[in-house]
């Protein structure tokens, strides 16, 4: 069975650095970013080999679901061509394109693909290049075989933090460990974690207004299928949020399925009412950080320390902070996907 | 007055800020003002507490290193967190007249502020954080705040800019956290204090020390990972440069100087000398590569460059004196550079270009904003009695003491370079062009900032005794004598 | 082998994949997958570390570190990716100019 | 080993045989339409088995309840991206395979 296991393993490992290699070198970015999908699918296998299903779930979620939405988003975007200059004042595409933007045709994905299909030489003459890329190879090796010697010769007993975990545990109000220390032991991480998700939506929001990617009526099956998935994702969010306690699972993995069906939603055309972009959107874009930030204070104010939790509330208000963020993050990433602010009502 | 948090309240207060300014967009510029008054006064809190009682060590969550996440504060986390205070006090009050009234609209207002004080928090989190995974995550924020300012300038240059800047940060931050993860599997701490006592040299920390090294070069653009820096300085909004340029940079050699003291205390003298040969070299090209431009705010960038290197001269010299020395030229430029990049925006508002040989009587019709740039050239210089004159004759002492005189050449050398765009400089600003331009009044507020920048920056030289004992508390450079 | 050193060594591979990937190509998104493909490098090496001491649970403290990484690496693609679109929006290529030599 | 145990061993090779069969005609096949023919058809029979298989282990209903709905989901979910591919594919007037 170890035999079995090794040969896996190795077989892994090698569709990993292989699947890297074709994404990135791929003259077709398209395919490029399919396979960096597969490659995070793959990915995930791997966190499960090494014992990791937290992170099987987060990376399956968010690391292959959702930056492979997002990049795709992206490359769709980019291949239009009939938008330029974006930025200070929203641009429709003209009236007369929209349809190639709905319908782009054959020949307009394959001119924009062959686009790229020549790497851009690094110097003007091709010898000069060769030499750099050479070079080039030769130190990433030895950078490589360098790195490569200074881990295998780590000792093979990890000194980690089981123990202190383990021992700290029964205090932390959570029996999962993996979510102990992301919220309560290293719970400030996190918090500033969530910082860094809101500043990357506060960045994507001040880069303006990204054209509207009007698209064609998504067709009946794609509605019905987001009719019958929606409430599903809704509801394994909120397991997933809920079993994080004691099982693989948390704030992280919910708010990446709750993403998932907001991008799914907004695939089907719907869009936020502009009632409802204003003020009740940015609440909650901002709860998740909020919680944190109040429960914080309060936790202070009654005389412990920053995210000091007493072990008796320990759990709910974990339960708490997570909910708030899942809903945060769901929402977030979600809005990042959408690629540019919600147009807001006529108050504004 | 001791037991309220300060290390967490300077932390929390500009990330609520932050989320303020965004709830409520048409407040923020009071908003922004009111929280960069209060972080100011906390910081202030914060130093009485670290003078009264010495170091401070914080433990997040009750928990404790290694298994929570521990605050530090010393002399040293003070010293940065009072610079960012003084600096970013000055920013703001100069930003809420730069982007309400400048080319960028409400809009750009709006969205300069919350941002801003994200940068804040991520600056403050990072100068008090124990934990070298914390520090990753403070980096990342302090990065992608900083990219999304740069790009708020809009145009092909700034958003070309920002990209690049985004790019350079992130692949920085990775080599940084693959440096934590082996020395994280090493000794099973991520905290520096832990690290420090037992850190012992293997492969994989010398692969750790090499990884981290390069990827806070990087990040401090220390020649010559220095290729990106002088295009993003020179086209984020003026505000934006002067804090990219005191602050920002500075961010990643604090941490670089402190896993140098205590991580890495076993890095070998030919190291040393290589930083310091680097920084040399920065000081040179940088200097030449400013005399050169023909753009002010180009000209500025790249004496960030060269004033970068200087830091590195601490590493050869390796004495409480050196590091002394570099700290100050650090807080000198911090001062002086805000001046500078404030006084090129004002110009840039003024006349709507910043085209050196143009300037046109910018004497005349700014007279506040040109002493600004003299005064802050002063102290760039190294002249009495600035603050770059005190930290330039620490580390020459030093120098001197450990009979390396070289670096002392570089310094002087230096000194010669920054004198001489900085009389290019003013020179030009007497001289009339010869095509007249279009003009704009500049809002009173922007010139004095400029000018209280500058005058601080010469200040500093007068209060050296006072800043020099503050520096002591913790003993973050050690206890051996100098010398 | 112990198989966490082995996925440790392909974690380094990734990284060092992702590297050149980074420098040698010119355009965006493939700088921005470069620089993921690395990011998941960082994080195999962090993790599998953790699980080479034989029999033992593996250690917590890298998976959450890992999980901080994974959300901080998808906010910086999102950035990067809206960055890219601005980017050609003003230049009209996705593609850095190259750096003048100076 | 139980009786149960062989059912499961022969459900799990033989889901893993469609599987194989799937990801053939993936490969091998001429054009969009059918691979997409391939892949669902094939896959969600062999996820059907793997699930059979694996239900015979289950501790209890619980675990054999999700197990079902992972193969209900995947199938909705196979059935309606197939489709969407399906009709993308044929919007961009990419032609059917004729022999």
């Amino acid at each position: 069975m170890t035999l079995l296991q090794s040969v896996f393993d190795a077989l892994l490992g090698f569709a990993l650095l292989w699947l890297a290699w074709q994404a990135l070198a791929s003259p077709d970015l398209f395919k490029g970013i399919v396979l960096f999908i597969a490659f995070g699918l793959l990915m995930a296998l791997a966190w499960v080999r090494l014992d990791a299903p937290d992170i099987a779930l987060a990376e399956a979620a968010i690391g292959a679901g959702l930056t492979g939405a997002l990049l795709l988003a992206a490359l769709a975007r980019l291949d239009k061509s009939s938008w330029r200059g974006f930025g200070r004042t929203p641009v429709r595409p003209p009236e007369g394109n929209n349809r190639d933007v709905i319908h782009p045709s054959k020949r307009d994905t394959k001119s924009a693909h062959e686009k790229t299909r020549k790497p851009k030489p690094i110097t003007e003459n091709g010898k000069g290049q060769a030499a750099f890329c050479g070079l080039l190879v030769v130190s990433l090796s030895a950078l490589a075989a360098g790195l490569g010697y200074a881990v295998l010769t780590l000792p093979s007993q990890a000194p980690g933090l089981s123990d202190s975990v383990a021992a700290s545990l029964e205090a932390s109000g959570v029996s999962n460990p993996v979510t102990a220390v992301l919220l309560n032991f290293r719970g400030y991480d996190t918090l500033l974690e969530l910082g860094v998700l809101l500043l990357a939506l506060f960045g994507v929001w001040s880069f303006g207004v990204v054209p509207e990617r009007r698209e064609s009526s998504p067709g009946p099956v794609l509605d019905r299928l987001s009719r019958l998935l929606i409430p599903w994702l809704i509801l394994v969010a909120g397991y997933l949020l809920w079993v994080g306690a004691h099982a693989p699972g948390g704030a992280f993995q919910a708010g990446s399925v709750l993403a998932a069906a907001g991008v799914l939603w907004l695939l089907t055309g719907w869009r936020l009412d502009t009632r409802f972009s204003g003020w009740p959107l940015r609440i909650i874009l901002v709860a998740g950080l909020g919680v944190f930030v109040v429960v914080a204070v309060v936790l202070i104010l009654m005389g412990g320390r920053l995210l000091e939790y007493p072990p008796s509330f320990a759990a709910a208000l974990i339960l708490l902070i997570e909910a708030a963020a899942t809903l945060s993050i769901g929402i977030t990433l979600a809005a990042l996907f959408l690629g540019s602010r919600p147009e807001t009502g006529p108050q504004r | 007055m001791s037991d309220i948090h300060w290390p967490v309240i300077v932390i929390l207060l500009p990330l609520a800020g932050g989320v303020a300014c965004f709830l409520w967009p048409r407040r923020s510029v009071l908003l922004g003002l009111l929280t960069a008054l209060g972080v100011v006064a906390c910081v202030a809190g914060l130093g009485g507490q670290v003078v009264e009682q010495g170091a401070q060590r914080y433990a997040v969550g009750g928990w404790g290193a290694p298994l929570g996440i521990d605050l530090y504060a010393d002399g040293l986390s003070l010293l940065m967190l009072t610079v960012t205070a003084v600096v970013g006090l000055g920013i703001s009050v100069y930003s809420s007249g730069y982007f309400e009234r400048a080319r960028y609209g409400q809009d750009r207002a709006r969205h300069f502020w919350p941002v801003w004080l994200f940068l804040w928090t991520a600056l403050n989190a990072l100068f008090l954080s124990a934990d070298i995974f914390n520090l990753y995550v403070t980096l990342e924020l302090l990065g992608l705040a900083a990219v999304a300012l740069v790009a708020l300038a809009g145009g092909a240059d700034a958003v070309s800019g920002a990209m690049r800047y985004l790019l350079v940060s992130l692949l920085g931050s990775l080599f940084y956290l693959l440096g934590v993860a082996l020395l994280y599997h090493s000794f099973g701490s991520v905290d520096i204090a832990i690290l420090a006592q037992r850190v012992e040299p293997s492969p994989a920390v010398w692969a750790a020390m090499g990884l981290m090294i390069v990827g806070l070069l990087l990040k401090t653009a220390l020649f010559p990972l220095h290729f990106w820096l002088p295009s993003v300085h020179a086209s984020a909004p003026a505000p934006v440069s002067a804090l990219l340029s005191a602050l920002v940079v500075k961010a990643s050699f604090y941490i670089l100087l402190r896993l140098w003291l205590e991580v890495f205390p076993f890095a070998n003298a030919a190291l040393a000398q290589l930083l310091g040969l680097l920084g040399a070299a920065a000081v040179f090209w940088g200097g030449f590569q400013a005399l050169r431009q023909t753009r002010l705010k180009m000209l500025i960038a790249y004496s960030t460059v060269a004033q970068l290197g200087y830091l590195f001269l601490a590493f050869p010299l390796a004495s409480i004196t050196g590091w002394t020395g570099a700290l100050y030229m650090l807080l000198s430029h911090a001062a002086a550079k805000t001046a500078m990049f404030m006084a090129a925006g004002n110009i840039l508002y003024f006349g709507g270009h910043d085209r050196i040989a143009d300037l046109d009587r910018v004497v005349q019709r700014l007279p506040l904003t040109i002493t600004a740039f003299a005064l802050a050239g002063i102290s760039i210089m190294g002249l009495p009695p600035s603050g770059g004159f005190i930290a330039k004759w620490l580390l020459l002492e030093t120098a001197i003491r450990s009979a390396q005189w070289w670096w002392g050449g570089v310094l002087i050398l230096g000194g010669l370079l920054s004198a001489a765009w900085v009389f290019k400089v003013v020179g030009y600003a007497f001289t009339r062009s010869e095509v007249p331009h279009e003009a704009r009044a500049v809002p009173a507020t922007m010139e004095w900032t400029a000018l209280l920048m500058a005058v601080l920056a010469i200040l500093l030289g007068l209060f050296a005794p006072w800043l020099l004992a503050l520096l002591e508390i913790g003993s973050p450079f050690g206890r051996e004598n100098a010398g | 082998m112990n198989p966490a050193f082995l996925y440790a060594l392909v974690g380094v591979g990734l990284f060092t994949l992702g590297l050149y990937a980074l420098i040698v190509h010119a355009h965006l998104l493939r700088k921005i997958l470069a620089i993921n493909v690395m990011a998941s490098g960082v994080f195999l090496v962090l993790v599998a570390l953790a699980t080479r001491t034989q029999g033992a649970a593996p250690d917590p403290v890298p998976h959450a570190m890992v999980i901080t990484g994974i959300v901080v690496a998808v906010s910086a693609t999102a950035l990067a990716l809206a960055l890219m679109l601005r980017v050609r929006a003003e230049t009209g290529r996705a593609e850095l100019a190259e750096e003048p030599l100076e | 080993m139980m009786p149960a145990d062989y059912l499961s061993v022969v459900l799990l090779i033989a889901g893993g045989i469609f599987f194989l069969a799937g990801t053939l005609g993936l490969l091998r096949f001429p054009d969009v339409y059918t691979r997409l023919h391939a892949l669902t058809k094939a896959d969600n029979v062999g996820l059907g088995l793997i699930v059979a298989g694996l239900a015979l282990h289950a501790e209890s209903w619980t675990v054999v309840g999700k197990l079902l709905l992972i193969w209900l989901l995947v199938l909705l979910a196979g059935a309606s991206v197939a489709h969407l591919v399906a009709a993308a594919a044929r919007q961009r007037g990419i032609k059917a395979w004729k022999r």
